[in-house]
């Protein structure tokens, strides 16, 4: 059987656990077959549980988040003959696939579509930990805010700088209080767990919340702008369809390969005018054509339009 | 005024006993501590209960305050038979009780102590307003006059009983209970309580008295009753007894204390203490400026009431309080502040201590006796097997000889210390501290709790020692003890010296006055 | 720091005081009373999962409120049970009952709605939501006050003026009422209590009881009104920082209020780390700021700030002695 | 109250207490709709029924021994010592450092040096503490739980801002070098007969012993101890015996700090071998049901330390494989600290009862 570990977070963050958890249903679904599923509760068991799933015969194992790379790292070796997957890390691990998407293209599009529904000019951005994968979302965004509208004000706020930062709503709500202060009617969390904070908070304060990774357009309708879809589902639905024969190796899921994308439903549809969408559609082409490229903060860890 | 027009009330039925307890039983599992007891006490008299410690007495008055509940028996209070489950009702009943500790709130003022459990109604503001009143009538009409404003940790002790008093008039007792209220008063404030007790009596109120000094009960009560090992032996009208008779009741047979010590023989000078102050924790001074000396082969005896100063002397002594000032030890000083003024410093030196107190200062009540005989000497080298471990068994085997020479019973080293009597326990701590033969021994109420057997056995030892030629720091508040033991005595009183006494020139009247402060032109 | 983000952090601190108020006006009662309690913890965790828990299932934040009560009552009958009745240690009562607490919360949740020891997000009438004083709008044009009252005092869930308002009545229970007379003297010496006629053990239960309630509001306010349902650790080590609130104000009721806004204002602080950096000019790490309330908790234990006596029969379990 | 029988003081409350804890816990398990029999198969088979299992149980066992021994020692001394959990983190920053700052070129004398650092890093963490209770009368429970606090936020700060090596994103120090590798069970000679497989469970095992035998002798056997224990049973009588009060805090707090930290030598030299955020995983508060359960001594820490080391494996393994959260060993932890800690006077209360009940129907 396959399997699958989720991060801190736990598969019900409504975010990026949760994504992961609706491909391996997905997948449960479409084929019947039955998984394993595992959510970290420390730092320090990440390698007790990938071993014991490999251990337990489960194959292929599915990981989410960067944070397992280290302990994949000496596990894979170990297991020759399991192969794993792992969500936004590169791990060259012979047995190992590795996949990584273009947030920055994904986060690029919601932040036009910021840039283009704000009434103050000031738009807000909440990371969860700070870390360079983070800081590539929201670069990305402030790329397509300044798009948008040049004269925009971005405010920018990581919540944290441990894994503790995924989960830290009541956190999340006091930035987005803090940000709302500061002028911000459109607050985009990136932030895992603690974005249901933000998205709370800021349905409270009658402004705009976009979310992160799942669709998340659902949680607080009419009050959510959009929301920045990563396929995560998609990776682990793949990947457990791939089965026992899973391909190692690099693999980019980008705005082309429909591993990112913006999210429109009937939830943020009176949200979202055609001359938006139109615009944002036009952006997400020029992008797939290659004819515009949004700066990757991890290219070289700086940032055209905001400083981290 | 309140309290008056409640007694009349109650004399309106009329029976001759205010209090009656009839065959009350109690026992503490094994410990019958109560046996059969019966008592009937007249309205409007001053009754005395006496007996050795143990005898039983706190535990009657207990079972009377609803502390404790009797395993059979009856109370009748004015001739009504009455149940008396807990202190609730005893108050109830008008029964007031003035326990040997205190029961104050320390950082309350007296008003808010007295209203406590009696107040009037859910807010306090009334409650407060009618205490002040009932306060300044009571202490006009019985001179218990206190400052309803102040803290109670700001009183003297004299003081805080009084308050105790005010809270059981407050609630309209009839009946009041003492129990040993003297023991921590001078003679002037026992003076002043007994004018309080008379102007009690006079209004009506009975009153329960229990003490262990016979000149207070020949002094102020109507009746007294005797009790040994649990059981009444008797009632007696005071006026028709006498000091011995009381005495040889209490113990059951005739009481000689008197010690057979020969003439002292002092030698050159042991313990040279000059100028010693002591403060407590709070910064208040205890030890107001105290010098002496002792000298190879005395003793002398310190008297006085508890809580002058003798405690903290013994503390400065023994290195467990900080102090200042001399102390002077076989011609050296010994450091009276730091890390050095230790009790490890004053062993090394030749100084032994029973602490005043064995059961919280002299033994660990859960260590085997065997490592309680190691306590303070557990740097002893005999004691050691090697730089590094104990020499558990060496100990042992000590321990067993001691206890053989002492007579502990049970002799047997492996037991808990809190499973051997009282007496027991200290000859355990007398055995450890005079067998290590040392140059000076301090020791403060040697026999308290003990019976009269281990009390010839252990004033021998001291004595023996001293003819050894050993110097003795005796500190007792029993005058006999201090008057048949001591070679020299001194007496104590609010921090100081009142001048020293020889024990075959002085009496008891003398020292007496010197305890309660009043020095006679002697320096 | 300009004036607007001045208020917003007072704003985020009455916010973030909140819990820290009631919970250490929790420990007040019981400590008054002579029962340490470091199950503070425990028993807003528990009210925090028992309000978020029913206030989704049914919809009323107000069920979910006394759901969160009767969770944290229970926890304080059993710190009670242990600790009056059969005389336990009160510290170790404490510990165990939190971490009791923080095991079952999440058993209990995951069982409800196996979402990972968490409930589904609230909202509407099942949390307590904002609440704007009256003419708050009108008067935000006046200077300096205007925006003070419509930013800092107005807007707020109601429990939020409900633990301001506990801090008065707590003073005037304490000392003015026979109750707050004999719960203080039982914290002081309950010999005296006992002697007076009035049960040590009754009132020690009722001030444990009162301690459970309040921790409920405590847990309840964190998960219908600070936040949209219950995480697990949610209280995050709260409890503690109560306790050293209740310390720090050498447990008296507006000295409370006054430490527990303080910790409030750290903990707000540490929230905005871009404003620490403008206001001092040096970059302060952030995990420096999360630990700021802890570090003032030991200096105050230290007795740098002052030494704090607590009720003298604090932790002992009364037993009567002869 | 009647007294009970010194074996059954021993032996039978610290069982009740755990029967009376299993089946509280089993009442939960039942009320969240799971079998309780099925938790325990899965429990005893996943951590005790095979070799595999073992290694993870004996893994837990070893940190449980030096928190439950940190308990221990300061309790004996009348410490409560709450603060193992920050101690064992700090530790852990000493193995860190050791192990990566000095090329070792054996694993045998890294392990003493990383040993030392980590003892001496825990015990300077619980010397302030005991250094402010000493001198300044603070109380150490609280004081204690704060510097848990203050360790994690030291440690974050120290792996984000200090210790992470450039480009990774984990807050993580780097990975030890692979020569101070500590032998695992199944490497050792002898033991490698029973673990054939990789498991986590270490040298640091004997360490753990050879503490609590160290511990045991200290306590019953030196001054230090007998100090120790007089100290923590009276205090006036210890000043009144010339046993230093701020000595004895100061020495049992040291001597637990160090122990705490020490268990960090297994889990994060032995296992992780690199440090990690929150590395000691609430072994330091476990120590505290450890040392109740194994009623303050040195042999009934080691069993109690094998317990739970059976119920975080077990655990471990009802989250891998049943609906049954983890956070269930939390829950039992918090019973056994109760029911030995908190309740012990009704469970000897009720064993009383049951005796004299057994007495009286004999002389019937
Ligand atoms: N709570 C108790 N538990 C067990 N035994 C008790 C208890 N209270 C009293 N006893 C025992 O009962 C006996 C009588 O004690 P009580 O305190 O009544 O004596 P007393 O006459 O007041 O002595 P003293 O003069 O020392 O005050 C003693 O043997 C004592 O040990
Ligand atoms: N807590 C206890 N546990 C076990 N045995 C005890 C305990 N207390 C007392 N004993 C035993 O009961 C016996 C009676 O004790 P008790 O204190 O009543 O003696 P006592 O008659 O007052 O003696 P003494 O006059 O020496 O004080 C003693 O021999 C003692 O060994
Ligand atoms: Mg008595
Ligand atoms: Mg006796």
């Amino acid at each position: 059987d396959p399997a699958i570990i989720y991060d801190l977070g736990g598969k019900f963050d409504k975010s990026f656990n949760e994504a992961a958890f609706n491909g391996a249903e997905k997948w449960a679904k479409e084929t019947g077959g039955t998984y394993k599923e595992l959510e970290m509760q420390s730092e320090a068991q990440r390698e007790q549980a990938l071993r014991r799933l490999a251990e337990s015969g489960a194959n292929p194992i599915v990981m989410t988040g960067f944070a397992f790379g280290d302990a994949l790292n000496t596990v894979a070796p170990d297991f020759p003959d399991t192969k794993f997957a792992i969500i936004d890390m590169v791990v060259e691990q012979p047995n190992v696939k590795s996949v990584v998407f273009t947030e920055d293209q994904g986060s690029y599009l919601v932040g036009m579509m910021a840039g283009l529904a704000s009434k103050t000019g000031t738009v807000g951005f909440i990371g969860g930990m700070d870390i360079p994968l983070i800081r590539r979302f929201g670069c990305g965004y402030a790329q397509g805010v300044i798009a948008a509208n040049p004269d925009a004000k971005i405010v920018l706020n990581m919540t944290g700088t441990t894994p503790a930062a995924w989960n830290d709503p009541v956190k999340g709500a006091e930035l987005a209080k803090g940000q709302k202060a500061q002028g911000a009617d459109v607050i985009y969390a990136a932030a895992g767990g603690t974005g249901v904070g933000v998205l709370q908070a800021a349905a409270d304060e009658g402004i705009l919340g976009i979310g992160v990774d799942s669709n998340q357009n659902g949680m607080h309708p009419g009050k959510i702008l959009t929301s920045m879809m990563k396929r995560v589902d998609v990776a682990v639905y793949n990947a457990f369809t791939e089965g026992d024969k899973l391909t190692p190796g690099i693999n980019v899921l980008d705005l082309k390969a429909g591993g990112v994308d913006y999210a429109m439903d009937e939830n943020n549809a009176s949200l979202v005018t055609p001359e938006m969408k139109a615009a944002v559609d036009a952006a997400a082409e020029k992008i797939k054509s290659g004819e515009l490229v949004v700066h990757d903060y991890m290219s070289d860890n700086t940032c055209p339009a905001a400083t981290f | 005024m309140p309290s008056g027009a409640n007694t009349s009330g109650r004399q309106a039925t009329a029976a001759p006993f205010a209090i009656e307890l009839k065959g009350i039983s109690k026992a503490f599992g094994p410990v019958q501590a109560n046996k059969d007891i019966s008592i009937a006490v007249p309205r409007g008299t001053i009754h005395g209960i006496i007996g050795e410690n143990g005898a039983g007495k706190s535990t009657l008055m207990s079972i009377l305050y609803g502390f404790y509940r009797a395993d059979s028996g009856e109370i009748l209070i004015n001739g009504t038979p009455t149940a008396i489950p807990d202190s609730q009702s005893a108050i109830r009943a008008g029964i007031g009780m003035v326990f040997q500790h205190f029961k104050l709130v320390q950082n309350f003022t007296v008003l808010e102590n007295v209203i406590l459990g009696a107040e009037e109604g859910a807010m306090l503001a009334r409650s407060l307003a009618k205490a002040r009143r009932v306060l300044s009538d009571l202490s006009r009409e019985y001179e218990l006059d206190v400052d309803p404003d102040a803290l109670i940790e700001d009183l003297s002790v004299g003081h805080q009983q009084r308050v105790e008093i005010l809270k059981a008039l407050y609630r309209q007792a009839d009946i009041l209970i003492l129990d040993e209220p003297t023991g921590v008063l001078t003679p002037a404030e026992a003076d002043h309580l007994f004018r309080i007790l008379s102007g009690l009596r006079d209004q009506g109120k009975t009153i329960i008295l229990i003490t262990h000094k016979l000149r207070e009960i020949m002094e102020i009560t109507d009746h007294v009753s005797v009790m040994r090992r649990g059981t009444m032996v008797g009632t007696v009208k005071t006026a028709e007894t006498s000091p011995e008779e009381l005495a040889e009741l209490m113990v059951g047979r005739k009481v000689l204390l008197e010690v057979d010590k020969g003439a002292p023989n002092p030698g050159k000078t042991v313990l040279s203490v000059q100028d010693l102050h002591v403060r407590d924790e709070h910064g208040v001074e205890r030890l107001k400026g105290i010098s002496f000396d002792i000298r190879a082969g005395e003793i002398l005896g310190i008297a006085g009431v508890a809580g002058n100063g003798q405690s903290e002397l013994l503390e400065a002594l023994g290195g467990i309080a900080a102090a200042t000032g001399r102390i002077v030890m076989n011609g050296t000083d010994l450091p009276l502040t730091g890390a050095t003024a230790n009790g490890q410093t004053r062993r090394e030196a030749g100084i032994a201590h029973v602490p005043e107190d064995r059961q919280h200062l002299g033994l660990i009540m859960d260590f085997e006796a065997w490592e309680n005989v190691a306590f303070g000497y557990h740097n002893a080298p005999e004691y050691q097997k090697n730089a590094l471990l104990m020499d558990n068994d060496a100990l042992r085997a000590d321990t067993a000889a001691k206890m053989e020479r002492f007579d502990v019973r049970p002799p047997i080293p492996t037991l808990p210390a809190k499973s051997f009597s009282g007496g027991n326990q200290q000859k355990i701590v007398v055995a450890r501290e005079i067998e290590r033969n040392p140059d000076l021994l301090l020791i403060g109420q040697p026999t308290r709790g003990v019976d009269i057997g281990a009390i010839e056995f252990i004033h021998k030892q001291i004595v023996a020692l001293r003819d050894a030629g050993k110097a003795i720091l005796l500190v007792s508040v029993e005058l006999d003890e201090i008057m048949s033991l001591s070679d020299r005595i001194a007496v104590m009183f609010d921090g100081k010296l009142m001048g020293f006494r020889d024990p075959e020139t002085t009496n008891e009247r003398e020292l007496g006055l010197l305890m309660a402060g009043v020095s006679e032109g002697t320096p | 720091m300009d004036y607007g983000t001045l208020l917003q952090i007072l704003d985020s601190t009455l916010r973030l005081g909140t819990p820290l108020l009631f919970a250490c006006l929790a420990g007040l009662f019981s400590e008054r009373a002579g029962i340490f309690d470091i199950g503070l913890e425990g028993k807003m965790l528990m009210a925090a999962m028992c309000s978020g828990a029913v206030a989704f299932l049914t919809g009323s934040v107000w069920l979910g409120l006394l759901a969160g009560l009767a969770g944290s009552l229970v926890f304080a009958g059993l710190h009670g049970v242990a600790s009056i009745t059969f005389r336990g240690n009160q510290l170790i009562s404490g510990v165990a009952l939190n971490f009791l607490a923080s095991g079952i919360t999440v058993l209990v949740a995951q069982r409800l709605f196996g979402q990972g020891g968490r409930t589904p997000p609230l909202d509407g009438a099942a949390r307590f939501n904002e609440i704007t004083l009256p003419f708050a709008e009108t008067l935000r044009p006046v200077p300096v006050l205007g925006p003070l009252y419509a930013d800092v005092i107005s807007g707020h869930a109601l429990l939020v003026y409900v633990a301001i308002l506990c801090v008065p009545l707590t003073w005037w229970v304490l000392y003015r009422t026979r109750f707050g007379l004999r719960l203080r003297a039982v914290g002081e010496n309950p010999a005296a209590v006992d002697t007076a006629g009035v049960s040590v053990k009754g009132l020690r239960f009722a001030a444990v009881g009162i301690t459970g309630l309040l921790c409920g509001l405590a847990g309840a306010y964190m998960a219908t009104a600070l936040q949209a349902g219950f995480g697990r650790e949610m209280t995050a080590g709260r409890g503690y920082i109560a306790l050293a609130a209740l310390i720090f104000a050498k447990w008296r009721p507006w000295q409370a209020l006054g430490a527990c806004m303080l910790f409030g204002f750290f903990q707000a602080l540490a929230l905005r780390p871009d404003v620490v950096t403008a206001v001092v000019q040096v970059k302060i790490p952030v995990p420096f700021l999360d630990a700021l309330p802890y570090i003032l908790t030991v200096l105050v234990l230290a007795g740098f700030v002052g030494k704090a006596i607590p009720p003298r029969a604090g932790g002992e379990p009364y037993v009567k002695e002869r | 109250m009647d007294r009970l029988p010194k074996w059954a003081d021993v032996v039978l409350v610290p069982l009740v207490s755990l029967i009376f804890a299993a089946a509280i816990s089993a009442i939960v398990i039942k009320a969240i709709g799971q079998s309780p029999s099925e938790a325990l198969k899965v429990m005893v088979e996943g951590s005790l029924m095979s070799a595999y299992g073992w290694g993870y149980t004996l893994y837990y066992t070893t940190s449980f021994i030096f928190t439950g021994l940190a308990v221990t020692i300061a309790f004996h001394a009348g410490m409560f010592n709450i603060g193992g959990e920050g101690q064992a983190q700090l530790g852990g920053l000493g193995v860190a450092l050791a192990c990566l700052l000095i090329p070792w070129p054996h694993w045998s004398v890294a392990l003493l040096a990383a040993s030392l650092s980590a003892a001496a890093f825990g015990a300077v963490w619980a010397a302030v503490p005991a250094y402010l209770a000493a001198r300044r009368g603070s109380h150490i429970v609280i004081t204690t739980i704060m510097f848990n606090y203050i360790a994690a936020a030291l440690i974050v700060y120290l792996l984000v801002d200090v210790l992470r090596p450039a480009g990774q994103m984990d807050p993580a120090t780097a990975r030890f070098p692979k020569t101070v590798s500590l032998p695992t069970l199944n490497q050792i000679p002898g033991f490698d007969l029973f673990f054939q497989k990789e498991v986590p469970a270490n040298v640091t095992l004997f360490i753990a012993l050879a503490a609590a035998w160290a511990v045991w002798l200290i306590l019953w056997r030196t001054r230090l101890g007998y100090q120790l224990r007089a100290f923590g049973k009276s205090e006036p009588a210890a000043r009144y015996a010339g046993i230093n009060p701020a000595k004895m805090i100061m020495i049992s707090m040291t001597i637990s700090g160090a122990l705490a930290g020490l268990m960090s030598v297994n889990n994060v030299m032995g296992e992780a071998e690199r440090l990690l955020q929150n590395s000691s995983e609430g072994a330091g508060f476990i120590g505290i049901a450890v040392a109740l359960m194994g009623r303050n001594h040195p042999v009934g820490v080691v069993l109690a330390a094998v317990l739970f080391g059976f119920l975080y494996q077990g655990g471990a393994e009802l989250g891998l494989w049943t609906a049954i959260p983890i956070e269930l060993r939390i829950v039992v932890q918090g019973l056994v600290i109760l029911f030995t800690g908190a309740l012990d006077v009704m469970v000897r209360m009720l064993l009383v009862w049951l005796f004299s009940f057994g007495r009286k129907r004999q002389v019937a």
